[in-house]
């Protein structure tokens, strides 16, 4: 049973400019190191995070870039979980899916890369208003295609995934 | 912020590109590309020795730059990738769609 | 006059854990570097915060590791402004000071990096519990030690403060 | 995060030090350093080129060992100091106080 509370929580409150995409990702390339992730893995988990930040932009906010969206970092001995709170046009989930690769085009990769790096890949549009959506990574588990994660990973495992 | 620094090599407009390309970052990229790429047979590489990162923002910019180029006969080549930047190419399969050699010195 | 409404607004929540003071160092240099202040400025703001931070979790919080500590980032054109927020025990103002630089100790120079790197600096005790700590730093302004702030700097120009 | 690299050279313990010091980092320093500073005429050098950043609690890492080394006739010098180390130790007006070299090649 994986425990309950998370041993360290970070918030992050950003403006739903690209402009601050760049901080993100240094919150989450630094606490992917403090929680000693493989280094190879931090990329990948900082761009599924990108990727869902991105397409909150996009699609939540119409490209509204003076709306908010929260990030809630719990860290777990063994996971990170983050948690991507917007509260904009709630997500057709549905609407959510990566394009097939063959049918190279311009888009349509965001989704892709986030269930391919990611672990648990989870919308929750309960909220009142606007969309939770949970990622989480596992400091040790294949399945992924993240770099070295081992021979169940890089090909394309099953992710768990529910909406 | 990013940088990009356009020089000649054997017939090829190298964009050497310095930072790290996202949502914000990639229609820079993106503007230079196109008015180089509506030029008939332009070809053109790009240098991503010193791009640490890249997310999808930046693989469509390229996707749409080749398209383009395609129609009036140019191409495009990518060069000197990182281990992190080369993994995001192969996880999307684009890395046997693009043209792409380790060093902008092997464009010919 | 300085306008009153910040153009953007970053909110930061961390634990009170020196682990983490990366995660916040890496946040001020981000945004340094997105309001493009003087690179030789940024590693000044960032020693700044981070000592007033250090100062938070060892007197604040008598090294208790488990509270918060809540960073709000005001970005206007000509500013950058810092609040640190704590809920521990209330700073005593009177303490508040640097040592003597010829009186050669460890310690003592927190406060000390503070007062020469920022250009106000401002402890709020009315808050019911805690302290606000107010920093602010202009993007362009003379009279502090910041590398190639001018004639005014380096030396020690007066610096405004308030208690 | 942060290494200690210790090696030897001309009589001098070197401790190259890489990564960001702070008061989460700069506590392994001092555990590295107590042992070391208190052996009679130890000379210690902190080769700090893989040091981008430095707060108040590293120097005052640095000030003990030196005030520990002093008392049983050793020494501590530094070298290696990007611009902005060495900024901090001007603003504290340390850089008088420490023997400070371009690099560990200079000890004698
Ligand atoms: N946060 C979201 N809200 C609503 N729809 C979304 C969201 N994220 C993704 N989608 C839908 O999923 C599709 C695929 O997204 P993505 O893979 O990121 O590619 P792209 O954004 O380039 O189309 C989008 O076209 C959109 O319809
Ligand atoms: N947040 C704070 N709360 C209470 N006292 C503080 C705080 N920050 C600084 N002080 C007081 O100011 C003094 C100087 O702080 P500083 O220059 O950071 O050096 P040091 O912490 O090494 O003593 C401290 O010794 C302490 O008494």
């Amino acid at each position: 049973m994986p425990e309950k509370k998370p041993q360290h929580t970070i918030d992050l409150t950003v403006p739903s400019h690209p402009q601050f995409l760049c901080v993100t990702r240094a919150v989450i390339f630094q606490v992917c190191h403090c929680m000693r992730f493989p280094e190879k893995f931090v990329n990948c988990i900082a761009l599924a995070v990108e990727e869902a930040f991105t397409n909150i932009i996009k699609y939540s906010y119409g490209n509204d870039y003076k709306k908010k969206v929260v990030l809630v970092l719990n860290l777990y001995k063994d996971r990170l979980e983050i948690v991507l709170k917007d509260f904009g046009k709630k997500v057709d989930v549905k609407m959510i899916k990566p394009r097939a690769l063959e049918d190279v085009r311009p888009g349509g990769l965001g989704v892709y890369f986030i269930k391919k790096f990611m672990d648990e890949v989870t919308y929750d549009v309960s909220p009142e208003v606007g969309t939770e959506l949970r990622l989480v990574k596992y400091l040790e588990k294949g399945g992924c295609a993240c770099p070295g994660a081992g021979k169940a990973g890089a090909g394309g495992g099953k992710k768990k995934e529910r909406s | 912020m990013i940088k990009i620094d356009v020089s000649e090599k054997n017939g090829w407009a190298v964009l050497a590109v310095d930072g790290q390309i996202d949502l914000h970052t990639s229609p820079d990229i993106r503007k230079e590309l196109a008015g180089r790429a509506k030029a008939k047979k332009a070809r053109i590489a790009i240098d991503l020795t010193r791009v640490s990162y890249i997310d999808s923002s930046g693989l469509a910019t390229f996707i749409e730059a080749m398209q383009k180029l395609k129609k009036g006969g140019g191409e495009i080549a990518l060069c000197g990738l990182s281990e992190s930047v080369r993994h995001v190419f192969e996880v999307a399969r684009l890395d046997s769609i693009f043209a792409i050699h380790a060093s902008s010195d092997d464009l010919k």
